[in-house]
């Protein structure tokens, strides 16, 4: 059993139903990445998939403050923020099964989830290439809805983009509402921080030369991340334009696909383990059950409701039928609306 | 009807999308500037605010991905290149997201974008501003693709890309800019996706795109001095492709030659010789030709300019090889009254 | 002779072109990382030090301009992308200057660099990881295009091209890494720019590119059921592209079909459809024909990515339908062992 | 007579030689650019031209301090960072004239100037095109020569694209001796700075960023202009990593060709006659005089050498050769070297 090593931040003005709603969240998250994972062997899955066991507090402690009308747009990691912002279980997994009742109608596969309904606007897989989207969006839609904000994911591979520059210039040109969140997690693929960005890099360093606040901190602990995103997208709401928040966090299984990868070794098992052991669900569940709130019984619950719905949501994955092939071309261009 | 040169009537269509549809806009490096991208923007800031006539960072790539993403909030985003090749920068961002977006997520979201790019030809441009390169873009499944060449065209197929929810990619080359044709006032559409007979011919088919179009019309002429009746095709869209008219037209005639503004090895060309001769390649009589840029990038010194960009003669000796006569006895290329034929040719004023 | 798998071949070739020149250097994301490339640089790193086998951050238009300035201090960089697709973002970089560097300083200056572009099919890559876009980098003028289909070609042509003083853009299919062929231990070169007769017919020509040239092999077998002589042409070079070798197939046979793993519209198959019959289009007796894929972005699902992909059978279909018999008459297609096409297929094992 | 606002720095350990060496040199390129702008409508240089008067100091103040051996990058505006370091002016009118004797052989023209032999290794018009390019090239001489260092000049508008911070990240990663000099005259074409980047905006803050060290200053001041370029030369040669320099400077001309632009108005008559005011050539003619190094006399003669120079010049590019039509495949790929 690994050693926690910190326990949870200082709780303020998180109330307690937020504090087990946001764990209920994240165990969600995890006990679904373990679903597609469990199965994935079976190749009925047929897509690249990026899990993000591990780096669950971040999705979650930001969605906690944002409304389904908020728009929230992703890269190929996106299992986390897609669930987190209310995405639609059934319709991923069918997306993952390549069905047409998928959320991209078997079209994108796990790297382009989708959930309008949700504010899940997209999730593409080309690094920062989602970056300037969110910007765009909101940039349009503050001309008539200036309460409407922004969010974007990104890892430390993707702010090595000449993109990720040209979207923070715009978003400061225009003092937009977006909160940029990169998940650091220390690597891109296999290749670690230092060879890809100068020693003393926080990436938090970046958005201040675009007149953008940046915070740097810690991504596994869910308060944390709630208080960083309040504040952010406070700021945001509020029209004082956007944010860059640098979350650390560790990705636990290979870098694409359901598998533990220290057999590689481009990280040593004794920093995996570490990480292992700043696990943001078992952090956040020490301090719920120090301040009283979480007991086994209720955990019990969390896990059986979340248990039945993966259950029945695959059942349903693997019930539905795949698209047409008569439909290839279907979606090429647009019909008339 | 009234007359009005080319970069009018582009002025003219986008005034009149921004007067109709508070959703569009229009957005690039200097587009509410003084000269107004050739005078194609001029004033329409003036009157429609910079909150709709907008300048950017020169960014192409994110500005691009800024304009995609203001479709999801409604927009229907005009994004200005002065010259293709500054859009090489924002490849990902078109290829990538813009070209698939309506695919990728099932339908459910639509990418309304309109893209202007400028192309062009002679006066030293040199080899990174003066690329033409309509074929990468007609490559890429999601593009629709349209080179016109008459001011009414631009004008009509103007207005219809930017109510298309497909994402448009329109050429427009530089020396269109300054010739005239005939473009009613009121707002039209011509339909995407048609080729337009310029000239009727029974004897070769000529179709062209662009200002290509404007030198086989010349040629026609030409050709005319000794008996032989060109047609013309003005392709104007290339994705879609309008076979059925160029395959009618080389069936009647039996020969066949493109001219593309563009780079002839993997050029649009070589798609259009293609569908034909798929079709059924017992209908040419003789082999085709194209007629494009060498495989060369461009030089910049009017010296060697001069033999990069084909113009009519190069078109009528084409057609007097294939049709098998002396190419001397076409008419003599006309003076320029300079010495090189890097500036428009002051024939084509117009109406066309 | 030796055989080894043609990701090994790729392997042996930077191997002995880092020990053979101080200045070649491999650079790409992930390019010394643990899993190598698809295995084709693995070791690499062990032996030559990250100097030389140099990982990168994800910036690829910034490298490429890093990788084009090496080449000024003396350096031969071989710039490798794991997907052809990342190479979007790098398009300014290698279309406005690497592919124009010679050129545009009046020969003063070279650019001796050798992108790995790795292409696919198949698994879900999805619209943005599995184009195939050498039409694109053929259209420019300034590179050579290369995509070896064997493991001799990919260890000699790979060579070639790390020596060649142009910018050589080397198209990899990531289904022929694990395919097996004859290959020595010695270095060697091949000749960029020559294509090269797989088999010999004299019914029909099939010149297919990469990993369409096995699938062409297979429908030159099922055809030969019948009776039915194809030649199959591996195209191997499309810059420089060996007019010579197809025309010459075509002349005999009178009748072609090109097969590429790209897009087909406006892709490098209308290429060479286009030189066959400019030369001489009288030698075709039927109608060409293009096998490609079709013109929507790559779908996901298995259900769609089915047909997406072409395959021997649709090969040999075309072949049919040129040949004028039916299609049933062909002997069915093999059982892959799974329900879909995703994967490779297992009867190409090689040697090739 | 426009008032002079700003007299120079502090001279310090600058020798009256260099000073005057640099005066000559600015003197110089404004006098080739007047040359340029004097026979521009006999449209014989058929090529968009970018003039740089105004800017002259710039290139002067920095080149002082390289050697034909260091390599020198720069973009679309390039006849002062050219001459500056020492390309030749003959060859470089021929380029403008399309002439076989030209640079780039009359292939590239005004934006394509070259002079490997002085050390100027490339320009291009693409912005921030060469600025990966310059990286690239010292870090690949820096593993066999430490010494060499590698300059690139760019404008303000090329800052704003996403190759220009993707060439610091490397440039840092690596810790290289490069110097990125922004010429800042607020202007991409006729776009003010405002609609492009955020308020505040200083380029020097893109550096640190990065964790390049980087200053902001006069860059009509010939002396300001060395005294940094000394500095960021130094540590580029000992080994201290990357700098990157902002200088303010105003652009007299239009944006492309020879003439006057007022009447544009995107800027206005005042805001430029107060830039030209601030003339660097005059303000280090004052300083020159101030300290008795210059006298009319001397100024005589650097006019008449100058003059000499540029009319023979104009004279060889006019008498020599078109490139032959039958050359204009020979460079699309090289022969075997
Ligand atoms: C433009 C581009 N280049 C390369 C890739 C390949 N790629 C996919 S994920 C990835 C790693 C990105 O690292 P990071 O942004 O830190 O995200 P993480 O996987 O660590 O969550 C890379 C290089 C890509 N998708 N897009
Ligand atoms: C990628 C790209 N986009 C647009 C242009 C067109 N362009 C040429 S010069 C220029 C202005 C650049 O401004 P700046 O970098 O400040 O240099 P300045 O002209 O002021 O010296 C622009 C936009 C270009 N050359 N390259
Ligand atoms: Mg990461
Ligand atoms: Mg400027």
């Amino acid at each position: 059993m690994p050693q926690i090593e910190n326990l949870s931040s200082p709780v303020t003005n998180l109330s307690a139903d937020d504090r087990l709603a946001m764990h209920f969240s994240m165990l969600r998250v995890r006990r679904v990445e373990e679903g597609i994972a469990a199965r994935y062997s079976e190749q009925e899955m047929r897509c690249p998939t990026h899990f993000c066991v591990g780096q669950e507090a971040v999705p979650v402690g930001i969605s906690a403050h944002l409304t389904p009308y908020d728009y929230v747009f992703s890269g190929h990691r996106s299992h986390g923020h897609y669930l987190a912002k209310g995405g639609d279980l059934k319709a991923k997994l069918c997306e993952l099964y390549g069905k047409e009742a998928g959320c991209a109608r078997g079209r994108g596969g796990s790297q382009h989830l989708i959930d309008l309904e949700a504010g899940f606007v997209a999730s593409a897989p080309i690094l920062a290439g989602t970056l300037p989207i969110a910007v765009g969006a909101v940039y349009g839609s503050s001309k008539t809805n200036p309460e409407r904000i922004s969010v974007v994911y990104f890892g430390d591979g993707a702010t090595e983009e000449g993109a990720f520059h040209e979207a923070m210039n715009f978003a400061a040109v225009k003092n937009l509402p977006v909160v940029f969140v990169c998940e650091n997690n220390l690597y891109s693929v296999h290749s670690d921080f230092s060879v890809r960005q100068p020693p003393g890099r926080s990436i938090a360093k970046l958005g201040p030369a675009h007149g953008i606040k940046s915070q740097t901190a810690d991504g596994n602990d869910i308060v944390t991340v709630w208080n960083l995103g309040q504040e952010a997208v406070l700021r945001a709401r509020s029209g004082d334009g956007p944010t860059l928040l640098e979350f650390m966090t560790y990705r636990w299984l290979e870098h694409c696909g359901p598998n533990d990868d220290a057999a590689l070794k481009y990280r040593t098992k004794e920093e995996i383990s570490a990480w292992q052991s700043k696990c943001p669900i078992v952090r956040s569940d020490v301090a719920l059950r120090r301040d009283g709130l979480l007991t086994n019984d209720l955990l019990k619950d969390f896990e059986r409701k979340i248990s039945e719905e993966i259950e029945t949501a695959f059942e349903y994955a693997k019930s539905m039928p795949f698209p047409d092939p008569a439909d290839l071309m279907t979606f090429t261009l647009p019909e008339k609306a | 009807m009234r007359q009005i040169k080319y970069f009018e009537a582009v002025n003219e269509a986008q005034y009149q999308s921004l007067e109709g549809d508070p959703s569009v806009l229009l957005m690039g490096l200097g587009v509410p500037g003084p000269t107004g991208i050739f005078g194609t923007t001029s004033g329409l800031v003036d009157k429609f605010g910079d909150n709709r006539v907008l300048d950017m960072p020169s960014s192409e790539q994110g500005m691009t991905g800024v304009a995609l993403g203001m479709t999801i909030a409604g927009y229907r985003p005009v994004m200005i290149h002065m010259r293709v090749d500054f859009a090489t920068l924002a490849m990902d961002q078109m290829v990538n997201q813009v070209a698939k977006w309506h695919f990728m997520y099932g339908g459910k979201m639509r990418a309304p974008m309109v893209f202007r790019m400028i192309i062009g030809r002679g006066w030293g441009q040199g080899p990174q501003h003066s690329q033409s390169l309509q074929a990468w873009f007609s490559h890429i499944p999601g593009f629709k693709v349209i080179m016109p060449t008459t001011a009414y065209d631009a004008k009509g197929m103007l207005i219809s890309a930017i109510k298309d929810d497909a994402p448009v990619v329109v050429f427009e080359h530089r020396w269109l800019y300054g010739i005239t044709g005939e473009v009613p006032e009121a707002p039209y559409e011509v339909e995407l996706g048609k080729a337009a007979v310029m000239r009727e011919g029974k004897d070769i088919t000529i179709a062209a795109t662009s200002y290509m179009a404007l030198e086989a019309l010349k040629a026609a002429d030409d050709l005319a001095t000794l008996g032989i009746q060109a047609e013309v095709i003005d392709i104007r869209s290339l994705v879609p492709l309008d076979t059925e008219t160029i395959f009618r037209s080389v069936k009647k005639t039996g020969a066949l030659i493109v001219a593309d503004t563009g780079t002839t090895d993997f050029g649009v060309s070589a798609e259009i010789v293609s569908k034909v001769v798929e079709r059924d390649c017992s209908i040419l009589k003789k082999s085709p030709k194209r007629i494009g840029l060498p495989f060369c990038p461009s030089p910049t010194s009017p010296a060697l300019a001069e033999d990069f960009f084909p113009r009519s003669v190069d078109i009528s000796y084409a057609a007097a090889d294939i049709l098998g006569f002396e190419r001397s006895r076409l008419p003599p290329e006309a003076e320029t009254g300079g010495r090189w034929h890097d500036t428009p040719d002051p024939s084509f004023t117009g109406p066309y």
